[in-house]
């Protein structure tokens, strides 16, 4: 049984995880991972600069997660290999230390909150100069020109840059797990059988594949398709199982939970 | 032991930047106005007793601190020494507004600026480069403000009519005024 | 009775518009700067002492006058529009960052926060809480940020050493116990 996230605003991933595991107290993998996952993507997408390094974490962070949870779901998947086994623990403490990181900070940050709202209760004197010492300050005016009064006012009244970044060239990736999960579950009880390999054929942003995946973790999770792996790193045999009512099928109430 | 009126007489009158009338006091207090007049006799008292650089002087009608006459000689080294000679970007942006566009509310000009002009205002106030030149009609009665003869013979001018015309690059009144609007409201 | 230079202090922290750093003081008496910090502190003492409804404040690096928190209710009937508006929890979050790891860049904020902090950046250079310090030298050269003088004087602190060690908000082991549990695999 998936977890129900039926949380307000959450201010990307991190900010999701900490208040799933420290306050709702649910470990990974009960969790809606897709949400999570999403909220990733979502985010991917808002960064205007293209910082690769930014980026290139938040994709290792989000396929930790979705390896952490996958290794849950995949059937056979107890014979496992020691390097990979390494490969995800060095991989899930660098989310963790993350986690420690943005904790420690949002920490600091009610230190700072309280602070300042002390501070608020202290008003500061700003009266300023009393008249009759008005006139021995130096004329602020001197050696302002009508000019550089022209120039200030063209700088005032020019729109105030608004940093707005063409992303179209990345490509960006539309797709939510539960928009997939809805599509996937439109086809497959039509086509009955099919390899992930040739369901994901079309794509070619790794991202979309990973979307994908996991709306067929999803499936495999409510006992809608089969999976079939006949060789380790082979490709999966995915067979619906479920009513051929397809999207119906679909267990809406986490589908309705999801508002990403 | 001081009582908490008379402790909040000092810090309303801390934080004012013009004289405060006693009725004002006593209505903010809740206490008759005879009862200010007395309590900021007796703070007066207290001060000069106290022999504090600062008096509570009674002028135009209302109360307010003032330096004690004594200093002046320091406060005018302060002011000589103290005081940056220039003004800020920030300052002239909001003269440049002012003079170009009065007459105009404080609130009109923060639009523009996208941040508060209140203390930049009062600033342009007491140097004497702007002043109030009227209400606007509508509803609010917002305070208009203009510039003074003093701001035009410091810039050489002999009036408004000789500030460099804007030209045809500047946005239109209607496009500043979508400026505005998005710029005041709150984000 | 009061010195000579203790009224002068007095009188010209009445005048100021801005906390005064006391070096400024020092010059324009003409007295050792540590001086000047033994007589505003004096003077801050001797407030508390007489219990006035003032305090003499170090704030962003000088002396001014602030009202006493106790009497924030009065003052709040008085003051009209001195509120500033309150930060969001994203906003309080990213000037954490920026005030401990300044000079940082924006992608570095939006590393650790885990989302993209251009706007929120925006937002808090905009109200004068944060600003470009310089630039990074390594490729790309990202702008770096760090605090202003107005986020001391926002927080109420004299300078960034005021700043609680981030030790203190390291989360403790059974945080951090709760988070591998929530990481880990079922066994």
């Amino acid at each position: 049984m998936a977890y129900e996230v039926a949380t307000p605003v959450f201010e990307g991933p991190f900010d999701l995880l900490l208040h799933l595991i420290l306050r709702e107290q649910v470990e990974l993998w009960e969790v809606d991972l897709a949400r999570i996952v999403d909220a990733y993507l979502a985010e991917l997408q808002k960064l205007d600069t293209l910082d690769l390094d930014v980026a290139t974490e938040f994709l290792l962070i989000a396929a930790t997660l979705v390896e952490l949870k996958t290794r849950r779901l995949l059937p056979g998947s107890d014979d496992i290999d020691l390097d990979e086994e390494f490969g995800l623990w060095e991989q899930r403490d660098l989310l963790l230390s993350r986690l420690l990181e943005c904790k420690t900070f949002k920490d600091a940050s009610a230190a700072l909150q309280r602070m300042a709202e002390r501070a608020e209760r202290s008003y500061a004197r700003r009266a300023g100069m009393e008249e009759q010492f008005l006139g021995l300050t130096p004329d602020l005016l001197d050696g302002v020109t009508p000019a550089q009064l022209h120039k200030a006012y063209l700088k005032a009244i020019s729109p105030k840059p608004v940093t707005k970044v063409d992303l179209e060239h990345v490509a960006p990736i539309r797709l939510s797990v539960w928009e997939a999960i809805d599509e996937l579950a439109d086809e497959l009880p039509r086509v009955g059988k099919i390899s992930f390999r040739r369901l994901t054929g079309q794509l070619v942003e790794r991202l979309e594949i990973i979307v994908r995946f996991l709306a067929v973790l999803e499936l495999y999770k409510q006992g809608l398709i089969n999976l079939d792996q006949g060789q380790r790193f082979g490709d999966i045999e995915i067979t619906w199982i479920g009513d051929t009512a397809g999207i119906a099928a679909v267990d809406r109430e986490l589908v309705d939970s999801y508002e990403g | 032991m001081a009582s908490e009126v008379e402790r909040a007489i000092e810090a309303i009158l801390m934080v004012a930047d013009e004289p405060i009338p006693p009725d004002l006091l006593a209505q903010v207090l809740e206490i008759p106005t005879a009862r200010v007049e007395e309590i900021c006799a007796e703070l007066a008292t207290r001060y000069q007793v106290d022999d504090r650089g600062f008096v509570l002087a009674r002028v135009a009608g209302g109360y307010r601190y003032q330096t004690h006459t004594d200093l002046a000689p320091y406060v005018e080294r302060f002011v000589l020494e103290g005081q940056s000679a220039r003004l800020s970007a920030a300052a002239l942006e909001t003269l440049a507004i002012v003079a170009y566009k009065q007459p105009v509310s404080r609130a009109q000009v923060s639009a523009i600026r996208g941040v508060n002009v209140d203390g930049v205002m009062r600033t342009l106030q007491l140097r004497g480069y702007v002043d109030e030149v009227g209400r606007d009609p509508g509803p609010g009665q917002a305070v208009l403000y203009g510039t003074t003869p003093l701001f035009l013979e410091k810039l050489g001018l002999d009036s408004l009519r000789e500030l460099p015309p804007l030209g045809e690059f500047v946005p239109g009144a209607e496009v500043v005024e979508a400026l505005e609007q998005g710029l005041s409201e709150p984000s």
